[in-house]
């Protein structure tokens, strides 16, 4: 009897789990039919470009190029290298207003 | 029961969410900036090669500058001096 | 801000000219290095003797000496007087000739 525990919690574990993936794949499903993905990732696209981090990141691919000489780079080199910044670079308020913009999406439609 | 599901319910969303909107910001950042690498390296090369057909043009017009002056300067000296000894010969 | 926009403008147009300026040294070293401007200009020379420049331009300055009479002519006049005519007298197809001699030059031989 004692072995039995450790395999129930094993087996809940994993029926917990497998309901989360297949949740989480019904939504991202829905999320692609609906077009809300998209939707989001133009969202993001547009407030990337409102707040001044398109323009931020091009002038570092201009440095970038400056700096190293055109002819010592490559596109997949200027990639590796702006990408850390134009990571960081991203304001927060921008990551929280699509946090919000999925969070009302899934609130709204409780269903999923 | 019911409140114990809608609270992992809930936590299962806002984790989902979180999860979901790291991807996107992800997804778009990669796509985006592999598109203004591209297009900005584009227009490097564009900016070079309009300076270099410039600058070549240049290179060549001083280039004509620099013969024409040289050799009508010498034309100019050959001439005249040929027209004084054309003179000079008349007059003797 | 508004303040900031012609300084940048000032500062990219003399980074554009600086660049000009340091291609163009580029260029002349090469041709400089390697003897072609030394050959461009002789090319050039048999050209004008071929296209029938020279001749136009000594029977340019012979008419001058004729109108103004020799003994009111220097070297300097002559060379002043008759320029304009002789740069204006040059064709465009040998103009064209040479300026795709430079540039297949550094096509086959400079890394600019």
């Amino acid at each position: 009897m004692g072995q039995c525990v450790p395999q129930l919690i094993h087996s809940d574990k994993r029926q917990i789990m497998s309901k989360d993936s297949q949740m989480r794949a019904a939504i991202n499903q829905k999320l692609i039919e609906m077009g809300e993905r998209e939707r989001l990732k133009e969202v993001l696209r547009a407030k990337l470009v409102e707040c001044g981090w398109k323009d931020q990141l091009k002038a570092h691919c201009k440095d970038v190029i400056r700096e190293k000489g055109l002819e010592h780079v490559t596109v997949e080199d200027l990639v590796t290298e702006v990408t850390p910044k134009g990571r960081a670079l991203v304001p927060d308020s921008v990551k929280k207003e699509l946090l919000q913009r999925i969070r009302a999406f899934l609130a709204q439609h409780a269903t999923l | 029961e019911e409140a114990r599901r809608r609270q992992e319910h809930e936590a299962f969303l806002a984790q989902f969410s979180l999860s979901l909107c790291t991807e996107i910001i992800h997804e778009v950042l990669d796509e985006t900036i592999k598109e203004t690498a591209t297009s900005e390296m584009q227009q490097a090369v564009n900016e070079k090669a309009e300076c270099v057909a410039k600058c070549t043009e240049q290179v060549c017009t001083s280039l004509v500058e620099e013969t024409l002056n040289a050799d009508i300067a010498l034309m100019v000296e050959e001439i005249l001096d040929v027209e004084l000894q054309r003179i000079h010969k008349y007059i003797k």
